[in-house]
């Protein structure tokens, strides 16, 4: 971590410059570190609460009336535990991203109380302490998302930000307060009276929960703020909103939804299905177009989040037919999912936030030609978006094949619902890898291999030491899932158990050394595929050794220009030119609209002076959910206004109507 | 589908191969009867180019013979050239024969490319392809007949 | 089920010999291949033999790098070929049991061969090319829009065995060949034949024998291999058709082959049966290819979507017609 | 004839029945289209002659016969000759809606009908009823295609194929329609051809092609 200061990008110079330098690393490690520290306290706590037993705490001073109640068990140790690793590297990562940045103050301070907010929220046991939390991390993410806002992009999207995000917070707030009214204020009573709500209740806290928490992981169509917030903010904190804070989203279906109110009708189940499966296909359709890097990370999230809700719906949906062998298969894959990608999204951004360090570019047309010149960050990157396209020895692969497998093998017997929904998911889930992996090929191949498409990008240089030490351990997380999910056997397994409504009880897929599913002659073994492929490849290096004694010495030689003297960058294929055909297969989902003008000499319409292609890839969900909304509300703002016309004696007389209208009413 | 039988009344139309000839040179790699070839048109009245496209067409089928011809410089191992170097396709020429592997060979095919023929006094003439890059194999004739090519291929692909 | 069985030792033999049995058949499909186009359009051909001689020939030539290409460039070669190696190891073609089989099903199987076709891609991105850049873009397009089909196939076939591990697919439609005239199975291997063909880069999707680079998808990628690495590029390919066909013979046709533990008679018979049978399916492919023409790259889709009802349909119809009686 | 085979062979014809469907709604020549009917009605054919070898019912088996010359050989050759006199235009030039997209609704309609189907199956879990899906998924289809088509051929074609779709329910459903009715059923099918081969020759001599959006033009 020392090492951090030698290629700090402000060489000191006088020695106030030193001291100011001196100042700003102290606060970066101090923040960072606090972040770390937190994150380890957080891992240690969850893991504990998930083997160990419950752990209860109740403030009551802290709080009026109710006090302050945390009741951490397996559910909540499982996302703690997952937020604080994710913690943990990003605060290292922070160290050194903060004086590459040079942070103010401000964001210094607020991204240790982020984390400590995001620990808090799955460690409520009750409404009043989830609410709390909630918006406590809801406001200290929005602050973050802010730290930048001298510019206009980021103003914007943290205006979208603050709007959904409390939208949704109403609606879990309502759907709590419902709930409660119900049950109690602990999450503990009103699990343990849950035979007193009545279904209509239990309709009105889903539907409200699912708006609530569908905003907060983003799915569709409420997942409007997140490819806007997340790509806006520093990348320490997009890679905590994508990795840890979308989770609490999944959090709050499963403990409310799963947990409290479960086992749920049909039609629960059969809905998030929906949801999941349009979301997972959409996210990846708009990542496997967009040539933002972030923005693609972003979007790959919406993918993600998609398919672990699938696989929760999945869960539901069979449990609720009895199936409770295939529902745990599905459980465990939601739990595997939302692990892994954890890990590969918070490597993802990191990655992400070292380029943009690098080289100020998050314009994949931009980029390229990294993998010489950072070839740290480069390894990285490569090792989250294998993660992220679901391919063997990637991270995310033992989860899709879980998930898909507990599709493929759900008992339909003459049940037409489970006989349509189980093909169908297939389908979206296969679309969805199969784009999935056409999006990281671009942001991976573009962006960082071929040549640099512009000053910035060949100017680029390895980032310093701390940023890399923090990329590694998401690595090295990354490298588990892939080759070794073995390792977290034990913990799904007790949080499993937490989950009776959903196949908890039932025997789960043996994740050992060979990951068997129980009852079903189905099983893979990632780690020995992993050795296996190896081994290949040096079988296939010594094929290639074949007839080398008689071959003439190795060159190095200029590309092939097709005879020209020499190729230059300009004629290499961008991200925008790479995704062109999926965008015009795709055409009617994502509604382009591109423009060709060519301008010709004056002398003559024959001579082509400069043609010019512009494309626009907006989200059509936006454009066409959105946007009436938003005129609405500014047209009847307007209306507002002329209420307003700035004579304190008016404002002074409404407030007395106001007084005399609540004295008239409660009398 | 009328096809399949047109293709059974068709049959082989390809002409009887007749015994090879005498190596010239060696086949570059000491491997007989495979040679990819690129083929760069210098400045060619392309009537050298109808007679190559002979050369590999149903009836003379120089595949037979190993010889078939690849799109990229980097795959072959061979080099035809036809017609006589221009000024503008002298650079083009040599860029193809360097990122050509080794060991490779250069066929001239055609006078023009031997030695100008009747070309040789143009005014944007470079002269012939040996003036520019080492020529190997020579196929006269203006232009050489499919049977001319084929035998010179041969005599490279020792087949 | 082939998942539990222990080690024999004849059935470690029978893996190993399928790898060796496409390392040194897959040159000699290809070159039958193109023997068969050549008898069609009456020409003689260069005989099956002649991949095998351009292989040698590329192998002995110089080795050469492009300014400018990274490791991926140097290495996707191998892990085209090493992923297609495993492939070969793991699926079913001589014997079923297969010490492999276990690891990975017909999901691990398919993400493999997504593998080394991600590998490729990244290669021609690398070089930073226009035409590597083109035919990267067109390779992932396509593999993009496969993928659905291929993963609704293997739902389809996983039906009637109750398992997507290709040992228990095989044995169950042996022990069952009256599901192979179901409409299901027959819908499925319609469905497989297409994005077979689309993933080897056969027509009508992709031409291997154009020189046009404008027309290119999987040429393009290689346009700047030479020599050694152009050479293992060529065999992987080659591989990969020889494995995709052998995999499709097996799980539609799977007489012949040998049992979980094989005798010392089953192991050749078998050997000679994939090969009967990959020889056959070849032929017939090259056959077809004669009458085809290279579809326009945006009809593509149209071909596979088609193929992707064609696999749902087989889901759908394996589901309702499962009749109880076979 | 075993029960087995029988399942098999009930489910075979099933099975190309719907394939033709979905292979006419893929193909845009109108040949070829033609000739996937003629495939369709030999899979239609096939259906009461199986089931009239299993139950050795003779009527049955005289029923498929006739399906197979009308709706195999004749009603087909009609139509070929509707495209032979043809000028130019051998091909659907643009359907209304695109091929990508009229396959997925293929898919679509073909599970809708697997999954309104289900209460009839399970009236009597038969084999025969087990293949009512396919039978219905093909009405559906059919009627996409008269939707989604221009071509006059290309409608007739979709009608024919409906008409086919309800044979094939009726076969599967009761075993065996009455040898009358089918004869009936058939010929008025037969007499719609011609009125349409009668409709397309006069389109075309009026209009020079039979783009049934030139229809439009007939309103004064």
């Amino acid at each position: 971590m020392t090492t951090a200061l030698d290629d700090s990008p402000t060489a000191p110079v006088l020695d106030e410059d030193l001291r100011t330098a001196r100042r700003a690393r102290g606060q970066a490690i101090l923040s960072g570190g606090l972040t770390a520290a937190l994150g380890v306290v957080g891992t240690a706590l969850g893991l504990s609460a998930i083997f160990g037993e419950p752990r209860h705490l109740r403030i009551g001073w802290l709080l009026p009336l109710v006090g302050v109640i945390f009741d951490l068990g397996p559910l909540g140790g499982f996302f703690v535990a997952a937020t604080g690793a994710v913690s943990i590297a990003v605060g290292i990562y922070a160290v050194g991203y903060a004086q590459r940045e040079h942070w103010a103050r401000f964001p210094l301070v607020m991204l240790p109380l982020f984390v400590a907010a995001m620990l808090l929220v799955p460690a409520a046991g009750s409404v009043t302490t989830f609410l709390l939390a909630w918006e406590l991390m809801a406001a200290a993410s929005l602050v973050l998302v802010l730290s930048e806002h001298n510019r206009e992009a980021v103003r914007s999207a943290g205006a979208f930000y603050a709007v959904m995000t409390q939208l949704g917070f109403a609606a879990i707030l309502l759907a709590l307060v419902v709930l409660s009214a119900a049950g109690g204020d602990a999450f503990a009573t009103i699990a343990a009276h849950t035979g007193g709500i009545s279904s209509g209740t239990r309709t009105a806290v889903f539907l409200l929960t699912l708006m609530g928490f569908g905003s907060k992981a983003g799915l569709l169509p409420l997942h409007a703020w997140l490819p806007r917030a997340h790509p806006e903010a520093p990348s320490p904190v997009s890679a905590l909103m994508s990795a840890a804070m979308v989770n609490m989203g999944i959090y709050g279906f499963i403990r409310i939804d799963l947990q409290i109110l479960g086992p749920g009708p049909h039609w629960w189940g059969l809905t998030l299905m929906i949801f999941g499966s349009v979301s997972a296909v959409f996210g990846v359709l708009q990542a496997s177009v967009s040539t933002d890097l972030k923005r693609l990370l972003a979007y790959s999230t919406t993918e993600n989040m998609g398919l672990i809700t699938l696989a929760l719906g999945t869960a539901t949906l069979l449990s609720s037919y009895g199936a409770q062998q295939v529902a745990a298969m599905a459980m465990t894959a939601a739990l595997l999912l939302i692990l892994s990608h954890a890990a590969f999204k918070t490597l993802g951004f990191l990655a992400a936030g070292s380029v943009l360090a690098a080289t100020g570019l998050r314009d994949l047309d931009k980029l390229g030609g990294l993998a010489r010149r950072m070839p740290g960050t480069t390894v990285m990157f490569g090792i989250a978006a294998l993660g992220a396209s679901g391919l063997p020895l990637g991270a995310g692969f033992v989860g899709e094949w879980l998930l898909l497998q507990s599709l493929i093998h759900s008992p339909h017997g003459d049940n037409t619902l489970l006989a349509l929904m189980m093909p169908l998911s297939v389908g979206a889930v296969a679309l969805t890898t199969g784009l999935g992996i056409a999006a990281m090929v671009k942001a991976f191949g573009v962006g960082f291999l071929a040549r640099p498409r512009s000053a910035a990008a060949e100017a680029a240089r390895e980032a310093p030491a701390s940023m890399l030490t923090g990329m590694t351990l998401a690595a090295a997380a990354c490298a588990v899932f892939a080759v070794a999910p073995v390792l977290f056997g034990p913990v799904l397994k007790q949080v499993l158990a937490a989950l009776p409504t959903v196949g908890g009880d039932a025997a789960g897929p043996a994740l050992g050394g060979f990951l068997r599913l129980p009852g079903i002659a189905g099983s893979m073994a990632p780690g020995l595929i992993a050795v296996a492929l190896v081994i290949a490849v040096l079988l296939a290096l010594g094929l290639g050794r074949w007839g080398a004694r008689h071959r003439p010495d190795a060159v190095v030689v200029p590309l092939w220009a097709c005879g020209a003297d020499s190729l230059s960058s300009k004629m290499q294929y961008t991200a925008t030119s790479f995704a062109e055909p999926l965008q015009r297969v795709f055409d009617n989902v994502l509604q382009p609209e591109t423009d060709v003008e060519v301008t010709h000499f004056a002398e003559s319409q024959y001579l082509v002076e400069k043609v010019t292609y512009k494309t626009l890839l907006a989200d059509p969900v936006e454009q066409r959910l959105y946007a009436p909304v938003v005129r609405a509300v500014t047209s009847w703002a307007q209306w507002v206004r002329r209420a307003h016309p700035g004579s304190v004696h008016l404002y002074l007389a409404y407030g007395a109507l106001g007084l005399l209208i609540v004295l008239v009413i409660a009398r | 589908m009328s096809w399949i039988g047109k293709i059974r009344r068709v049959g082989r139309i390809v002409e009887p191969a007749d015994e090879a000839p005498e190596a010239t040179a060696a086949p570059p790699t000491g491997v007989t009867g495979s040679l990819q070839l690129r083929h760069v048109d210098c400045g060619s009245c392309n009537g050298c180019e109808l007679e190559i496209s002979g050369a590999f067409s149903s009836v003379y089928d120089a595949e037979r013979f190993g010889a078939r011809v690849v799109a990229s410089p980097r795959h072959a191992d061979g080099l035809l050239a036809t017609g006589v170097v221009t000024r503008n396709m002298q650079q083009p020429l040599f860029n193809t024969l360097n990122s050509i592997p080794e060991p490779r060979v250069v066929i001239a095919v055609g006078d023009c490319a031997i030695n100008g023929g009747a070309f040789a006094k143009g005014y944007g003439v470079v002269g012939s392809v040996a003036d520019v890059i080492p020529v190997d194999v020579e196929v006269p004739g203006c232009p050489p007949t499919p049977q001319q090519i084929i035998t010179a291929l041969r005599t490279v692909t020792g087949r | 089920m082939s998942s539990t069985t222990g080690l024999s030792v004849l059935s470690v033999v029978a893996t190993a010999l399928q790898v060796l049995a496409v390392l040194a058949g897959a040159p000699l499909v290809v070159g039958g291949m193109r023997q068969v186009r050549a008898r069609l359009e009456g020409r003689a051909g260069g005989g099956i033999g002649q991949p095998w001689r351009d292989l040698r020939k590329q192998m002995r030539k110089q080795q050469i790098t492009p300014q400018g290409t990274t490791v991926v460039f140097g290495l996707a070669p191998a892990v085209v070929a090493g992923s297609t190696l495993l492939i070969a190891a793991i699926v079913p073609l001589i014997a079923l049991g297969s010490p492999l089989d276990p690891a990975a099903d017909l999901f691990g199987v398919v993400g493999l061969l997504f593998l080394g076709t991600v590998a490729l891609t990244l290669a021609g991105l690398d070089t930073g090319t226009a035409f590597g850049g083109m035919g990267s873009s067109r390779e992932i397009t396509i593999a993009a829009l496969v993928e659905p089909t291929i993963l609704l196939a293997v739902f389809a076939l996983s039906v009637p065995g109750h398992s997507a591990n290709l040992a228990a697919i095989v044995s169950a439609t042996a022990n069952h060949p009256g599901q192979l005239v179901s409409p299901g199975s027959l819908l499925a291997f319609v469905a497989l034949a297409i994005v077979v063909t689309a993933e080897a880069g056969r027509l009508p999707v992709d031409n291997p024998s154009t020189h046009l680079e404008l027309t290119m998808i999987h040429e393009a990628m290689v346009l700047e291999y030479a020599g050694p690495k152009l050479a293992l590029v060529e065999w992987a390919s080659g591989m990969r058709l020889t494995v995709m066909l052998a995999l499709v013979a097996n799980l539609f046709l799977p007489w012949g082959i040998a049992g979980a533990q094989p005798s010392v008679l089953a192991v050749p018979i078998g050997l000679v049966a994939i090969t009967v049978k990959v020889a056959a399916l070849a032929g017939v492919l090259a056959t077809c290819e004669v009458f085809l023409a290279k579809l326009r790259y945006f009809r593509i889709p149209e071909l596979l979507a088609g193929s992707f009802l064609l696999a749902l349909l087989a889901v759908t119809a394996s589901y309702f017609f499962a009749t109880p009686t076979n | 004839m075993t029960q087995a085979t029988y399942n098999g062979v009930l489910n075979l014809a099933a099975g190309a029945f719907l394939l033709a469907a979905v292979l006419i709604v893929w193909r845009r020549e109108l040949r070829a289209i033609v000739v996937l009917l003629a495939w369709q009605g030999i899979a239609l054919a096939a259906i009461p002659v199986t089931e009239g070898i299993y139950q050795d019912d003779a009527a049955l088996i005289t029923v498929g016969v006739v399906v197979l010359l009308l709706r195999a050989v004749a009603l087909p050759l009609l139509l070929i000759r509707a495209v032979g006199t043809e000028p130019q235009e051998r091909r659907e030039s643009t359907p209304l809606v695109n091929t990508t997209a009229s396959l997925m609704i293929t898919a679509a309609l073909t599970v809708l009908a697997y999954a309104v189907t289900r209460p009839i199956i399970a009236l009597d879990p038969s084999p025969a009823t087990r293949a009512v899906p396919a039978a219905f998924a093909v009405i559906l289809i059919a009627v996409f295609v008269m939707v989604s088509r221009r071509h006059a051929v290309s409608q007739a074609v979709g009608f024919m194929m409906l008409d086919n779709g309800i044979a094939a329910t009726a076969f599967l459903i009761t075993a065996g329609v009455p040898l009358i009715v089918e004869l009936g059923a058939s010929l008025d099918v037969m007499f719609a051809v011609l009125v349409l081969g009668l409709l397309t020759g006069h389109m075309r001599r009026t209009f020079g092609g039979t783009d049934l959006d030139q229809l439009r033009e007939l309103r004064g």
